[in-house]
């Protein structure tokens, strides 16, 4: 076992400097600049942009600047964003709570919804429930997500009044008026989301329950005499979970990357909103470090995925 | 008949909602088991032996299926009304099961152990340890060499023969007075075939179990069987003792299908071709009206396609429904 | 034992009840068992009518402003209404719906393509050449779309324009990068198909009876692994207008005169609880063409996918 | 308006026959504006502007105010006045640094750190222009305690000139030289007679940061000086969180040089999101008290203030929205270079087809459907301070016009109905960032040019790509790679002289400057470059004003600059908030005075 990870991680080195070498290039090549406002500022003399494109290396060619932040890569420095100066692991670290609150919750969220509702209507193929579910599920997931938060907005902070839309980081309240007002202002990002991501997993839960239910060992089960909800969970379940847990695996880097739309609606000061300002702004440390991140995000979670995928189902061994 | 018998199936009907319609998979079936005995029911496969097996134990899907008419008596208690609950007190406490596939009928996520403490402690409370010690007990009764280390492993590492003789362990675990075997043996090799009913057997010997075995081989039958029901398109066409049976078939259809076992003996001298039954088996749908054999029996008479032969008993333990049972000659 | 009874050997002409059923109307038939998924087939097929005889039929122009009209409901002169230029929305829509469902089907077929080739490709072949695929799988899944996007657009588009014009050539461009990065999904469907597929027997029996392996991957192995493909395809066109809208969002897709679904919904969606009816009509249009092309695409895999029970 | 009729007036003042406030208003109706017309008023000697140039300060003590929430839909990444580099940053470190003086919107200077306004009667000024000496208020204290002193007002000058600095706001101090007189009164030189001396130390360029928080940094590390995120100042608010991209926070400062100042005790200014939203936030759901820069479509703004929960301000300034017709050919490259200064616009070389261009624009649609009161319509490039404003322009719709004069220059309809003359088509690429008014804006002039046989090809280009300084990205609006191109400039001076600097031939954009030269519709004009020189030293305020009218003119007249709209800053607030804005200075120039009505 160890020596499977072993070998996995090994892999993974190479593939994660292949993906640094073909994304610097990507940015470098890519349009945009990060000192767009200079440029309109007539007060500004032309020069001062000069000096700043030059003082931050802007202008040498691309391989120098690539094996320069590969460098301060590996000495831990992930450099200064081109736009506000500021560390980019800071910068990083200060977004991560909320992105993971709010779209960690999400995901929770969609869970909560995917696995009671998909198991109950698989084991009712065809019910009124059953119906109900795969049809709302369809509805769902065909929403585009901007759609709704923009209706949710509508609704619920302009006609109702009752959420604030305008999401705010740091509450100066303590104690449950703190928790009171975050989940206020989390409800609608976390439900759009939610709702949407839940839909699509639903379905796959059902899928993934229907082609259990049918096999010999499941009569086997009902043959031992044990009652139905056991055989659902030990039996039924047990093995369905086998597929949803690896999709859920994967679906973590997702997690970290943020909904960039959704956080664009609700002013999420999350690691997708910084993501999309620092890519109009071709703000490459930050992209850099963010995409570097959300790539060794995705390499960790496949090998997550195939180790759970292994711990779940005892056929699949480690040579 | 004194005593009650173990088990006694009596105008069984369960029929399936298909999407041409009903159809009539078991049509007024009636089989008895008494304790202790062999029972063999026999029949080409989609004659309903299997449907009427699983239908004891209600392991069929309802809906589609439905039981229409019918009981099944056991010990004196009629299974038919009875509730999931009360079911579940019989499944494998008293009625255990053997299925076809060994491959695919054990969970592979838990190991083989795991699987039988399940149904002991379901119905005896033992503790975990307990049953994982029955368990191995289990395994060694039914030849599992080291049984107390194999336990702990896991399906996929057991052969296909290997796996059979777990779900035959698993169906004994909890001491039933009944098994129900359904064709056991068809999905394993010969030889494998021949140590599994030899193990059957034994374990009736041993523990007493009447054994309710569903095949469509006739060689297994001759091999175990002390009483034999055919079956034929959802009905029973003859009952009777093994002897009995395979020396004086009184069923035009009996006949055919003991005629068409090859004759290992006879086949070095006589070079006959192997003996065939015309015709294929009535679609269950709308059967036609009469004897449903009547349009591949060669003997069959105008009555035979109007008149349903009544189960006839023509000697003691000897039924045949066939209104010329007694004018054809063997 | 003794030998088992076989079926009846001969099959006599009798037996064959039921008129041989080929596998298409056999897949038709259960289609049609799917409510749902006809009653989604006629949607989608109305509108992918209403887009294309559309314009001929409702003649208004899509860009003729008129103040006097603004931000008008629904009315006779103009049935969905009209934007804050005052141009007729219907007419815009219909013209919109062609490019955005022409977006949605052709990014899903670039997504599928490439998806079943890179995916068939390391399936059959394993070991190097499937762990180099698999790794390029992953760069493309941690890859962020939009840089990649405003780099392909900034290359490419001025050549192009020159070659095919200036909204064909963002077509083209938009397209390729929406099924750029949405074909990872599929191969690493197609790729765990192969994987279950290629120990099947019946593959085994077709490379006894000496089946080249083109001919085992396109005849044998593809044709199962068909149903997730047609599911996933259908995710990828809804993925791909929903993407396609996402862009306009940023101002990346089309230019500004064309009006897509996704750009209409952009342009609408400030003056939302005003006048709701120019989002309103967009949004369902997206929301109609991708629930009814789920829906369908989950009728089809009921209907070809042979493992399916009712 | 002679010259002595104007000196007459002056003497009035000054015998306090005419008010302040009468004198202004004649100028104005003259087309002096107000920031000049005092400033003529404190050269000639008449008595420096009064404390009533802003709005009366009602609180009567200070703190008790509770928050006070703003909300930009642009959010701050950096609180460095020398490196703000857009207005949002700019704001942001205003709230916790101040100028010596500020502008007021009426165009008075309003004292902050300065004890007074420099002037001729307090000797603050000297007769020749040359000299501008400030003396500083007793008794600042910066944020942790230490003194405000000359000291800090000097290296001020010495950290912004510094080229390793590379600071944004060099171009002020650069060719001044800043003399410590004592420990509170300043000098500074100018090279010539400086009409315009009000520019450093004033306004947005002119913060003060702490000398003995950024004398280490004074070079090539400034970037990196932990102060530019831990500000310490001298303002009414002191440094409390910030996150950039997010929020920046901020609490009163107890101890500071103003009575009564400031009225509230906490600050938060939330950034992200989109100038809608953020409308919304003020007008529609009341959840913050003032929305920065609303560039939204009025019809929308109007709807929103039917709430009746806030209201819009609109604060005229310089900024002017227009398009320019490229007068070099984009098509053609000379040796590398598209937009070659050595080419001629094959079309638009034709006055009467650049007339019939700005025929076909219709300003007034825009103003009434597009921008409303964000946006009136204008015939002029410079329209603000209101001297400079040239009344010769007019501008007219007119599709039938455009269409008679295009006839008659011989530009005929071809079959697909674009007129073409001599294998030239009129068929242009017109290009503009992405932004909702200017997407509209495309849509009307497409389709009124259509209607005259020209062909417009409309494109859009993410901000950041438009206005971007990278030398290979084809799409910025300096290298002006299209036939028409429309944005805002923006003037953030009270004085017009680096605004109009963009039509003077020595700052053509080129490649040979990377394309960093200002005037990118690439005019030149003899006159025009002679009068920008002569205006640069000329001390009588009149003869300056009429330098600027007379390239206004040039300028507009050609048609390669068609203006269409002014855009003043708009904003939104709450009813009870009482904001004090200027459209000469920072949003946040007059913080402390900003209350809340109970």
């Amino acid at each position: 076992m160890t020596q499977y990870l072993i070998r996995r991680l090994l892999i993974a080195i190479p593939s994660l400097l292949g993906i640094s070498v073909i994304l610097f290039t990507v940015l470098a090549l890519a349009p945009g600049d990060p000192f767009e406002e200079l440029a309109t500022n007539p007060a500004i003399p032309p020069e001062v942009r000069q000096q700043l494109r030059a003082s931050l290396g802007m202008d040498d060619p691309i391989h120098i600047r690539y094996f320069s932040w590969l460098a301060a890569m590996l000495r831990g420095e992930w450099g200064y964003s081109f736009v506000s100066r500021i560390p980019v692991d800071d910068l990083i670290l200060q977004r991560l709570p909320t992105t993971i609150a709010v779209i960690g919750a999400s995901q929770v969220l969609a869970l909560c919804i995917a696995l009671p509702v998909g198991v109950y209507s698989a084991t009712r193929p065809y019910s009124i429930f059953d119906q109900i579910a795969n049809t709302l599920a369809f509805i769902g997931f065909s929403l585009p997500t901007f759609f709704t938060g923009l209706l949710f907005i509508l609704f619920f902070s302009i006609y109702l009044d009752w959420l604030p839309f305008v999401y705010n980081a740091n509450i100066n309240a303590t104690g449950w008026k703190w928790w009171w007002e975050q989940i206020r202002q989390s409800i609608m990002p976390v439900a759009v989301l939610g709702l949407f991501q839940g839909a699509a997993w639903t379905r796959y839960v059902r899928s993934a329950v229907l082609d259990v239910i049918r096999l010999d060992h499941v009569t086997t089960a009902r043959a031992k005499g044990l009652p139905e909800s056991r055989i659902t969970m030990r039996h039924v379940v047990r093995n369905a979970m086998i597929p949803v847990v690896t999709l859920v695996a994967l679906q973590m880097p997702a997690v970290f990357g943020g909904a960039i739309v959704t956080e664009q609606i609700f002013r999420v000061p999350g690691i997708g909103s910084l993501l999309i300002s620092a890519i109009l702004a071709n703000d490459t440390p930050v992209i850099m470090a963010v995409t570097f991140v959300l790539s060794a995000l995705v390499i960790f979670f496949n090998l997550v995925a195939d180790i759970l995928y292994g711990w779940l189902d005892p056929r699949i061994s480690y040579r | 008949m004194s005593a009650p018998r173990l088990l006694e199936i009596a105008g069984l009907k369960v029929h399936f909602k298909t999407d041409d319609g009903w159809v009539r998979a078991v049509d007024g079936v009636d089989i008895g088991v008494d304790a202790g005995e062999t029972l063999c029911v026999v029949g080409e496969s989609g004659c309903g032996k299997t449907v009427t097996a699983k239908t004891i134990l209600k392991l069929i899907d309802m809906p589609p299926g439905r039981i229409v008419a019918g009981s099944i008596t056991w010990q004196g208690r009629d299974l038919v009304p009875m509730t999931g609950a009360q079911m579940r007190a019989i499944r494998t406490k008293q009625i255990g099961f053997i299925f076809q596939e060994p491959m695919t009928s054990l969970n592979p996520v838990y190991t083989v152990g795991e699987q039988i403490a399940e149904a002991v402690r379901m119905h005896e409370g033992l503790s975990r340890r307990a049953a994982m010690d029955r368990a191995a007990e289990m395994l060694s009764l039914v030849h599992i060499p080291n049984a107390a280390r194999r336990v702990h492993d896991y399906p996929h590492q057991f052969s296909g023969g290997m796996r059979q003789r777990v779900m035959i362990a698993m169906a004994l675990s909890c001491n039933p007075k009944l098994i129900i075997a359904d064709e056991p043996t068809t999905a394993l090799d010969v030889t494998i075939q021949a140590q599994i009913l030899d193990l059957m057997n034994e374990m009736k010997e041993k523990l007493g179990t009447a054994i309710l075995l569903i095949t469509h081989a006739m060689g297994v039958v001759a091999e175990t069987a002390q009483r034999v029901v055919v079956m034929y398109a959802g009905k029973v066409v003859e009952e009777a003792p093994v002897g009995p049976l395979f020396a004086t078939p009184r069923h035009p259809y009996t006949q055919g299908l003991i005629r068409s076992i090859p004759r290992l003996d006879l086949a070095a001298t006589e070079h006959k071709r192997l003996e065939a039954i015309p015709g294929t088996v009535p679609s269950l749908l709308d059967p036609p009206p009469g004897c449903r054999f009547a349009a591949r029996c060669r003997f069959a008479q105008a009555e035979c396609r109007s008149a349903e032969p009544p189960l006839r008993e023509l000697a003691t333990g000897h039924k045949v429904a066939c209104h010329f049972a007694e004018s054809i000659a063997a | 034992m003794a030998g088992s009874i076989p079926a009846s050997a001969t099959a006599s002409p009798a037996a064959a009840s039921r008129p041989r059923v080929g596998p298409w109307k056999e897949a038709w038939r259960r289609f049609r068992k799917h409510r749902l998924a006809v009653v989604s087939a006629v949607v989608l097929a109305m509108l992918v009518l209403a887009v294309l005889i559309g314009p001929l039929v409702w003649r208004v122009p899509i860009d003729e402003i008129d103040f006097t009209a603004r931000l008008a409901g629904p009315s006779w002169e103009h049935p969905l209404g009209t934007d804050d230029l005052g141009q007729d929305l219907l007419a815009r829509m219909l013209y919109g719906g062609r490019i955005s469902l022409a977006v949605g089907v052709t990014a899903m077929f670039v997504a599928v393509g490439l998806g079943v080739l890179i995916g068939s490709i390391a399936g059959m072949a394993g070991g190097k050449l499937d762990a180099a695929l698999m790794w390029v799988t992953d760069l493309f899944l941690s890859l962020p779309q939009l840089p990649v996007l405003l780099l392909i657009i900034y290359l490419f588009r001025d050549s192009l324009k020159d070659v095919v014009g200036p909204e064909m050539g963002v077509f083209i461009l938009i397209v390729t990068v929406i099924g750029l990065f949405n074909w990872m999904p599929v191969a690493r469907l197609v790729r765990a198909q192969f994987f279950s597929l290629r120990e099947k027997e019946f593959v085994e029996a077709a490379r006894a009876l000496g089946a080249s392996r083109i001919r085992l991957v396109v005849r044998h192995i593809l044709p199962n692994a068909l149903g997730p493909v047609i599911v996933a395809a259908t995710i990828d066109v809804a993925a791909a207008i929903i993407a396609e809208s996402t862009l306009s969002f940023l101002g990346l897709g089309f230019p500004p005169d064309i009006p897509t679904w996704g750009r209409l919904l952009f342009d609408a969606k400030d003056n939302l609880d005003f006048a709701p009816h120019w989002a309103l009509f967009p949004g369902l249009a997206i929301f109609l063409a991708v629930v009814t092309i789920n829906f369908v695409g989950d009728g089809l895999r009921d209907a070809l996918d042979p493992r399916r029970v009712q | 308006m002679t010259e002595d009729d104007l000196r007459q007036m002056i003497g009035r003042v000054k015998r306090g026959t005419l008010s302040r406030r009468g004198f202004v208003r004649r100028m104005a109706a003259l087309g002096l504006t107000a920031p000049m017309a005092t400033q003529l008023l404190a050269i000639t000697g008449a008595a420096p502007a009064a404390a009533q140039s802003v709005p009366e300060y009602r609180p009567t003590r200070a703190g008790g105010g509770g928050p006070l929430r703003i909300l930009y839909w642009q959010a701050s990444t950096l609180l460095n006045p020398h490196f703000a580099v857009g207005t949002t940053n700019q704001d942001a470190s205003r709230v916790f640094y101040e100028p010596l003086a500020g502008w007021a919107a009426d165009g008075t200077l309003y004292p902050i750190l300065a004890a007074e306004i420099p002037s001729i009667e307090n000797r603050g000024l000297r007769e020749d222009g040359r000299e501008v000496t400030w003396k500083l208020k007793r008794g600042v204290k910066w944020h942790d305690g230490q003194d405000f002193t000359a000291d800090d007002v000097v290296f001020n000058w010495e950290y912004a000139k510094n080229p390793a600095v590379a600071g944004v706001s060099s171009g002020s101090y650069r060719d001044v030289n800043v003399v410590k007189v004592d420990d509170y009164t300043v000098r500074v030189e100018f090279q010539r007679p400086t009409p315009f001396w009000a520019d450093a130390f004033v306004a947005s360029r002119g913060m003060i940061i702490p000398k003995h928080l950024f004398k280490d940094y004074n070079g090539a590390n400034a970037r990196d000086a932990p102060a530019n995120l831990r500000p310490v100042g001298t303002s009414a608010f002191r440094f409390a969180s910030f996150a950039p991209g997010d929020t920046l926070r901020a609490e009163r400062n107890p101890n500071y040089h103003m009575p009564n100042r400031p009225f509230f005790d906490t600050l938060e200014v939330k950034g992200g999101g989109d100038a809608v939203s953020a409308a919304r936030a003020v007008l529609q759901t009341g959840d913050y008290d003032y929305a920065w820069n609303l560039q939204v479509e009025d019809e929308i703004l109007k709807r929103l203030e039917a709430a009746g929960r806030g209201r819009v301000n609109i604060v005229e300034g310089g900024n002017i929205e227009f398009v320019q017709l490229n007068a070099t050919d984009p098509n053609r490259e000379v040796d590398g270079e598209r937009a070659h200064i050595s080419t001629q616009h094959p079309a638009f070389r034709d006055p009467t087809v650049r007339e019939a261009m700005s025929l076909l624009i219709d300003r007034n649609a825009l103003e009434q459907f597009i921008y409303g009161r964000g946006g009136p319509a204008t015939a002029n490039f410079l329209n603000n301070p209101p001297r400079f404003r040239s009344p010769n322009m007019r501008w007219e719709f007119n599709i039938q016009k455009a269409n008679e004069i295009l006839d008659r220059a011989g530009w005929a309809r071809g079959r697909d109905g674009i007129r073409a003359k001599d294998g030239v088509r009129l068929r242009f690429v017109f290009q503009t960032s992405v932004n909702a008014p200017r997407q509209r804006t495309q849509a009307i002039y497409k389709q009124a040019a259509q209607r005259a046989g020209i062909d417009l090809e409309l494109k859009s280009v993410t901000a950041s790509v438009f206005f971007s300084a990278d030398v290979a990205n084809p799409d910025t609006y300096t290298k002006f790679y299209a036939d028409m191109q429309m944005y805002t400039t923006t003037m953030t001076q009270a004085d017009p002289q680096l605004f109009m600097n963009q039509y003077v031939s020595w700052e053509i954009s080129a490649r040979a400057n990377n394309w960093q030269g200002r005037n990118i519709v690439r005019w030149r004009n003899e006159e025009y470059d002679r009068i920008f020189r002569e205006a640069e030293n000329e001390l009588d305020p009149v003869k300056r004003a009429a330098l600027f009218i007379r390239m206004n003119d040039l300028i507009v007249g050609s048609n390669h600059i068609i203006p269409l709209v002014r855009r003043p800053l708009v904003s939104a607030s709450l009813n009870n908030i009482r904001p004090v804005l200027s459209a000469w200075d920072n949003t946040f120039w007059l913080l402390n005075s900003w209350y809340r009505e109970t």
